[in-house]
């Protein structure tokens, strides 16, 4: 009985329900049929919001008012460079890997200067620097789509024991986020800087650093996310990130962290991530319109803070 | 210095601007260079004084219209849109018009009374499908149909038209339906979570840009590929090729090509010119079949779409068309 | 008449003088502006962000966010070029009731203790599924009443100046004159000590939802007016048009710290940035990036006035 | 005294409140009668600010019963407290800092509504504030947050004797003076003083013993939830009160130690407007002078120029101890352990990876040293009282291997056997080469130091070492071309 009490304070725990449901409720209308091919899709696109959730986490564990807008820029920037870069030879995989990455740090490093020298709050600051990274994307291949070399094609579209090849990418960002998060000085010092930035200061905590780190870490996370989406769809697209503004944030909320900070949650974020796609498959496998299905899936989102709201975070 | 071209008024001091909506995706950026490369031409032989291109910072038909409105300001004497939306933006071009501004709207149109349009039967293109299907398929089947953004005039419209085709061909019946935004990876994304529990799909209808993204997806669960109507990306066409060539894949291919940028800036150009054009001009959509494929993937760039740019001749015999 | 503080006149000034430099930027970029038709072209798209920007407004002074600003003003287009000129009755009934259910917001909102960040997150899914519903394709047509309003030629002024200034002002009377705007900034200021002095903190949270509603209301009423008709996606940049007009009149996120005023000029500068931009000529590929930049420059621009304060105040 | 022929203001009756487990209040009974100042006493978490609550109606006891001026009271709240004339000042500040003097007053008055209640409120708080604290210097329309702290106490306070409408007859004051220097406090205790005579009721918490026994008619003592004495003020001496509160009483001779320090190295220095600062090995450096004079300006800007924002040393120069624990001290959301870990984990890890085995051992050890009350270190730090917060983050700046500790005023609020606790860590510490520079608006703690700066208008005006270390000399220094 405590042990159940236990488990529903967890903040993960309704997002992870409200996936099962989700799941259980889709595959219900096949009988059972379609259960492998739905997991093994919703595990391989969960991986994407997976990732760049992981580095959003992060950004907003830094205390209220801490967000990347940036995201679905810095994805398209990576994505349409490196393919360009890589030039569909399988030579280049690691350099390729290497200038997504660098791309990231570019905007990370953008992002935090102009919070930091110019005073902008983030929301702003990260939002100005995707008008200029998309532009940048824009002016760099001018939306011509170039196909990734054929092994990664093929790893980033293929499986390994049956579980997506991306999904594990996803599992092990993952768990080196936890780890950090949980194990290291540098997640002790994202987490006090979130709960009061003050305080974290006059704790000889090095702010600004950590700050910066935890920036140009969401923004190499969003890269890599690009680099493998773009691989993934057979090439980048100009507006391949969009989607992934509003993912990026759900996802980290939904797995409950807290919006104030201070306060994060890795396994949560594999709970929301799936949910969200298995939210839009339910409704497009009822044969739910348009409407009706952006509909459900804000209800869905609101009945799920609703139940795992209200509580109190936990001590730890 | 510059020839003749025109036997009727002079259009040499005339401004013309293009008002884009979104550059954020292949067709756009076709279209804009399609123009860029046309205009260019003709303001270098002097057959307008300037063209420029605009686009806006976000898909929004308020942006766009603050866009129209600054172009009033900077003295065009005519604007040609690819509108964002076909009625949101009438406000803003009806002070045009009033402001004296000649209005062409193209691909995305306006409804604007005082504005030309220069449409593609939408409806027609998705009704043609069905029928071309229906050929491929006698005895019919379950279909799968990708749409475009919700809310968005174009997608309702090929929507329409795929439905009407469904109902003057009974024995297809289309058993799902995802938006797949015209964006590749989310259509694969879409059409990934849907698959698993539809039943066995003959065709895929679409509406362009998301042929290979369903494509992949099928592919991932190792169903039986269906029929997938493309549109005119160039990896469409490749994947369509490599298909074509490795088991006889037959499909075809419905698009509007970006190229009708170029078209809209001549009839804009001829308006000006004091010719009289109807309001109204069609032009067809891009087609392409199984024996032309090779030949319209020759012409497209590797990573581009396939294009047709416009002439002022094929300009004037659109409008002569129309008369 | 009791003075402001020093603060708060800088926090007024620093919007003010962005929105100048700017305006005569533009004046000097296209002379042509410079009349009774230029300027109203100029901000007449800005009187329904000015009035989405002052319901953001009232969100953030209770230390919250609204995600769903630009669906709900999308929605609200829906209604009015639809149900409101059809069946004006329903039409009024239904903006009412989604006023109320901003109210509602609120309420559940406090009671529950939940982030407003994903409550509104989820609602603008919702907002976008009625829009959807509303409107599957653009279409409807404004009231006529509303594109008279939105069309009107006053004597002198034009008509954009007009509505900015008395949104201007019916904010301002409302949230720095009425007692209940104390109460709601009071709420973002210190909610505790509020509550102790005897005020229903959730029925001061549910009065800025729901004036934030009426708000966004009338944006979406104001919008039609100008694009004579709607779609469901018409308005979604207004979610960060709004935010961004609000900390750039000065707003903070936190801590109740608003200025109305200076939301309205936030939300002119905003709208005149784009038109800058598009006198300038930049290269297409550039044109977004530009909007970025300038909005960092006019932040700046802040730092700048700031830094100056600083060193005024500095003892 | 004939106040006791008329009925109590309001009399709590066997009250008790429990929170979870904590028994806040256990039974506590006390009558406010009117033209008394009572005095209100006990360590930290005795109980004090809750009886407070339920006075203030903010809490209803779990048993008991209220009554006022002789009727119970059934349906008792705030409203119901504010129009029968009860007014409280809160431990923590609780002005809205984005307001106005002004619009806070608005807030506080629900009568002052209507057309004009700008002027009105701003009317009100004047004239109570030239009341209390002539030639205070306060606009009405000033925003709360440009006020220094020591104003916004002011405010507060002359927002609690302000009358719109309902006059005060009740007045609690919970630990009003502690940011208020001590013309100030005096100048607010002959204000309670001169209420009190007019037949207002006052009730004063502080822990500064000095001003209750001075100013109170009556004193309550409070020890865990319970009231332990209720006597007359002349029957207690500082002594005897510390005693009834259940402190040892620590006698201790002004600095105990008086050493030449000017042979040792010095390890910290600044020069800005006004004298040079300099702070040697092993030293305890006073900064002392009115409150809000730039005390804590300076100890920001020795903390900020000697450590950095960017990266992280291993070798920390300077350590902190905040005095406003809530808002650059605790970490609400984390346990006691992790609070007093937090600025030693460089010491407590490897490759980045922190050794928890070791930083329960350090804290089990800190724990025992400085006693820290609490069954378990993984408690949320909340659930201590504010002293023993405090305590954590003493633990947290000592177990650091910095060689200065500076202190922001860290003993507000905390209580007497507390206080005599840590200045015995800090004697000890020093002995050991630990370098203090320390804060303080007491000046009995300002007199333990071994060198002494004086403030004034952001400068250093003064330096006092050894035996010139005294209140008359530090208040001449304060005061000099001043009011004084
Ligand atoms: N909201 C609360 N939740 C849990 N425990 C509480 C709460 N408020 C008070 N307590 C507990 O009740 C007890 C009495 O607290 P109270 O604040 O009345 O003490 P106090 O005498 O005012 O102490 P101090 O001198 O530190 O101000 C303490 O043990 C405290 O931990
Ligand atoms: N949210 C809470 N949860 C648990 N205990 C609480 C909470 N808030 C307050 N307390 C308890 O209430 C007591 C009184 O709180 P308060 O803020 O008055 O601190 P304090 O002990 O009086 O310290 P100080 O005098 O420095 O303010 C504290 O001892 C604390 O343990
Ligand atoms: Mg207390
Ligand atoms: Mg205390």
């Amino acid at each position: 009985m405590n042990a159940l009490v236990r488990l529903f304070s967890r903040p993960w725990i309704w997002s992870w329900g409200a996936a099962f449901v989700i799941w259980f409720a889709t595959i219900m209308v096949t009988g059972g049929a379609s259960t492998l091919g739905l997991t093994q899709a919703a595990l391989t696109f969960a991986a994407f919001s997976i990732i760049v959730g992981l580095g959003q986490m992060f950004v907003i564990t830094l205390g209220p008012g801490n967000i990347d807008l940036s995201v679905p820029a810095t994805m398209t920037l990576a994505g349409t460079v490196a393919l360009k870069f890589m030039n569909v030879e399988n030579g280049m995989i690691l350099p390729g890997l290497a200038v997504a990455v660098l791309i990231g740090v570019a905007v990370g490093i953008g992002n935090y200067a102009l919070i930091k020298a110019l005073r902008i709050p983030p929301i702003i600051a990260t939002l100005s620097m995707s008008f200029i990274v998309q532009s940048a994307a824009i002016w760099t291949n001018r939306g011509l789509r170039i196909k990734p070399p054929s092994f990664l094609a093929d790893f980033t579209t293929s499986a390994t024991l049956g579980v997506p090849n991306l999904a594990l990418v996803a599992l092990a960002l993952s768990l080196l986020s936890w780890l950090v998060l949980e194990k290291t000085v540098y997640g002790r010092w994202i987490s006090a800087i979130g709960q009061s930035m003050p305080a974290a200061r006059m704790a000889g905590i090095p702010v600004d650093g950590v700050r910066f780190i935890t920036y140009v870490f969401c923004a190499v996370l969003a890269a890599l996310a690009g680099y493998l989406l773009a691989c993934f769809s057979g090439g980048a697209a100009l507006n391949m990130g969009s989607e992934y503004l509003l993912m990026s944030i759900a996802v980290v909320v939904i797995g409950g962290t807290a919006v104030a900070g201070g306060d994060s949650n890795v396994p949560g974020i594999w709970g929301a991530s799936l949910f969200m796609f298995l939210v839009v498959s339910m409704l497009n496998t009822y044969g739910l319109g348009a409407g009706i299905r952006l509909i459900m899936t804000g209800l869905i989102i609101i009945s799920v803070i609703l139940l795992a709201g209200g509580r109190k975070p936990g001590a730890r | 210095a510059a020839m003749p071209v025109s036997a009727l008024a002079d259009t040499s001091g005339k401004k013309i601007a293009l008002s884009n909506n979104y550059a954020g995706n292949s067709w756009r950026q076709a279209m804009l260079e399609s123009w860029e490369k046309v205009t260019g031409e003709a303001v270098k032989a002097g057959v307008v004084a300037a063209a420029d291109a605009f686009t806006t910072a976000e898909n929004q038909a308020t942006e766009q219209a603050a866009q129209i409105q600054n172009m009033i300001l900077q003295g065009y004497d005519a604007i040609v849109i690819n509108a964002a939306s076909p009625t949101a933006l009438n406000g803003a071009i009806k002070e045009a018009c009033d402001a004296g501004i000649t209005v062409v709207s193209f691909d995305g149109i306006a409804t604007e009374p005082c504005a030309w349009r220069i449409a593609v039967d939408f409806k027609e293109m998705g009704r043609s499908q069905i029928e071309f299907l229906s050929g491929k398929l006698a005895d019919g089947g379950n279909l799968l149909e990708i749409r475009g953004l919700a809310g968005v005039f174009v997608d309702d419209e090929i929507s329409g038209g795929i439905h009407a085709g469904v109902e003057q061909f009974p024995q297809f019946k289309v058993a799902g339906s995802v938006h797949g935004d015209w964006a590749q990876d989310v259509a694969q994304k879409a059409v990934a979570g849907i698959l698993p529990s539809l039943p066995e799909i003959v065709g895929v209808v679409t509406q362009g840009g998301d042929g290979y993204g369903a494509a992949q997806a099928i592919a991932a669960v190792g169903r039986p590929m269906p029929v997938i109507v493309m549109g005119n990306r160039e990896d469409e066409l490749k994947w369509w090729k490599e298909q074509k060539d490795a088991n006889g894949y037959e499909t075809m291919s419905v698009s509007i090509a970006p190229g009708v940028s170029t078209l809209a800036f001549w009839v804009a150009q001829q308006i000006l010119d004091g010719k009289d054009v109807k309001k109204d001009l069609v032009v067809p959509f891009l087609r392409i079949d199984q024996d032309n494929l090779e030949a319209n993937l020759e012409t497209t760039p590797a990573g581009g779409v396939a294009n047709v740019e416009y002439s002022q001749d094929d300009a004037l015999q659109v409008i002569e068309a129309a008369n | 008449m009791i003075r402001r503080s020093p603060a708060d006149f800088i926090r007024l000034l620093i919007p003010a003088l962005s929105l100048a430099v700017l305006l005569a930027a533009v004046f000097w970029l296209q002379p042509r502006a410079m009349s009774y038709v230029g300027i109203n072209l100029l901000f007449n798209l800005a009187v329904p962000i000015a009035l989405a920007t002052v319901a953001q407004m009232f969100i953030m002074a209770v230390n919250d966010l609204d995600l769903s600003m630009g669906t709900f003003v999308s929605f609200v287009a829906c209604v009015t070029a639809t149900f409101l000129r059809d069946a004006p009755l329903v039409g009024v009934v239904i903006l009412a009731g989604s006023v109320l259910v901003y109210a509602a917001l609120g309420v559940v909102i406090h009671l529950r203790n939940l982030p407003s960040i994903v409550v509104t997150l989820g609602m603008s899914f919702v907002w976008a599924g009625l829009a959807v519903l509303l409107l599957p394709a653009p279409g409807g047509q404004a009231p006529d009443w509303v594109r008279a309003l939105m069309t009107m030629k006053p004597p002198l002024v034009p008509i954009a100046i007009v509505a900015a200034v008395v949104i201007a002002v019916v904010a301002h009377v409302i949230v720095m004159r009425l007692s209940l705007g104390v109460l709601i900034r009071g709420v973002g200021g210190n909610e505790r000590s509020v509550e102790r002095a005897g005020w229903s903190i959730v029925a001061a949270r549910a009065a800025a939802y729901g004036l934030a509603g009426l708000f966004a209301v009338l944006a979406g009423i104001a919008l039609v007016g100008l694009t004579t008709s709607a779609d469901a996606n018409i308005a979604l940049r207004y979610t960060l048009l709004s935010i961004a007009g609000v900390i750039l009149g000065g707003g903070e996120f936190i801590g109740g710290r608003i200025s109305p005023v200076g939301a309205v000029i936030g939300a002119l500068t905003l709208t005149l940035a784009g038109s800058f931009l598009s006198f300038l000529r930049i290269s297409p590929d550039w044109q977004i990036g530009a909007q970025g930049a300038i909005l960092i420059l006019v932040l700046a621009l802040r730092l700048v006035f700031n830094r100056v304060e600083k060193r005024g105040h500095g003892r | 005294m004939m106040v006791h022929s008329r009925k109590a203001v309001i009399e709590v009756a066997d009250a008790r409140v429990s929170f979870g487990a904590v028994k806040a209040l256990d039974g506590a009974t006390l009558a406010i009668m009117p033209g008394e100042c009572v005095g209100l006493v006990g360590h930290n978490g005795a109980g004090k600010s809750t009886i407070v609550s339920v006075i203030n109606g903010g809490l209803t006891p779990h048993e008991g019963t209220l009554s006022g001026d002789g009727e119970p009271l059934a349906r008792y709240g705030v409203n119901a407290a504010r129009a029968m004339g009860v007014r409280c000042v809160f431990q923590e500040l609780s002005l809205c800092p984005n307001l106005t003097v002004a619009e806070n007053t608005r807030l506080m008055h629900r009568r002052i509504g209507g057309f004009g209640w700008r002027s009105r409120a701003c009317a009100v708080i004047e004239e109570s504030l030239d009341a209390v604290f002539p030639g205070h210097r306060i606009a009405g329309d000033r925003t709360v947050g440009e006020l220094s702290i020591a104003e916004r106490q002011m405010v507060e306070i002359a927002m609690a004797f302000s009358d719109a409408g309902v006059a005060p007859r009740l007045v609690i004051l919970d630990e009003p003076t502690s940011s208020l220097d001590a013309s100030l406090a005096e100048q607010m205790l002959a204000h309670v003083r001169r209420f009190v005579a007019a037949g207002g009721a006052v009730i004063l918490i502080s822990h500064i013993l000095g001003e209750i026994l001075s100013t109170a008619d009556r004193i309550v003592v409070m020890k865990d939830g319970r009231i332990v004495a209720d006597r007359p003020a002349d029957a207690f001496s500082e002594n005897s009160l510390v005693e009834t509160m259940g402190s040892v009483v620590r006698q201790e001779g002004a600095r105990g130690r008086s050493q030449d320090f000017s042979g040792a190295p010095p390890v910290l220095e600044w020069t800005g407007g006004g004298l040079p600062f300099r702070a040697r090995r092993g030293e305890v450096v006073g900064l002392a002078g009115l409150a809000g004079h730039g005390q804590t300006a300076m100890l920001m800007r020795l903390h900020a120029a000697n450590s950095s924002d960017w990266l992280p040393r291993r070798d920390p120069a300077v350590t902190f101890v905040a005095g406003d624990r809530r808002l650059n001290g605790v970490f609400e959301l984390w346990s006691i352990l992790r609070n007093f870990s937090i600025a030693s984990l460089g010491d407590l890890s490897r490759l980045g990876l922190v050794r928890s085995d070791r930083e329960g051992v350090r804290g089990a050890d800190w724990r025992k040293r400085i006693e820290i009350r609490t069954p378990d270190m993984e408690n949320r730090i909340l659930s201590l009282s504010g002293g023993n917060q405090q305590k954590v983050l003493f633990a947290r700046a000592l177990a650091t291997r910095a060689p200065v500790v500076l202190m922001d005023d860290p003993m507000r609020g905390v209580d007497v056997g507390t206080k005599q606790e840590v200045y015995e860590i800090v004697r000890q510490e020093a002995a050991g080469g630990r370098t203090f520079v320390w804060y303080s608006t007491e000046m009995e703690e300002v007199c333990l130091c071994d060198r002494v700066y004086v403030f004034r208008e952001g400068a250093i005006v003064a330096e006092l070492a050894g035996d010139a270390v005294s209140e008359d000399n530090i208040l001449a220094a304060s005061f000099e071309r001043g009011a004084a």
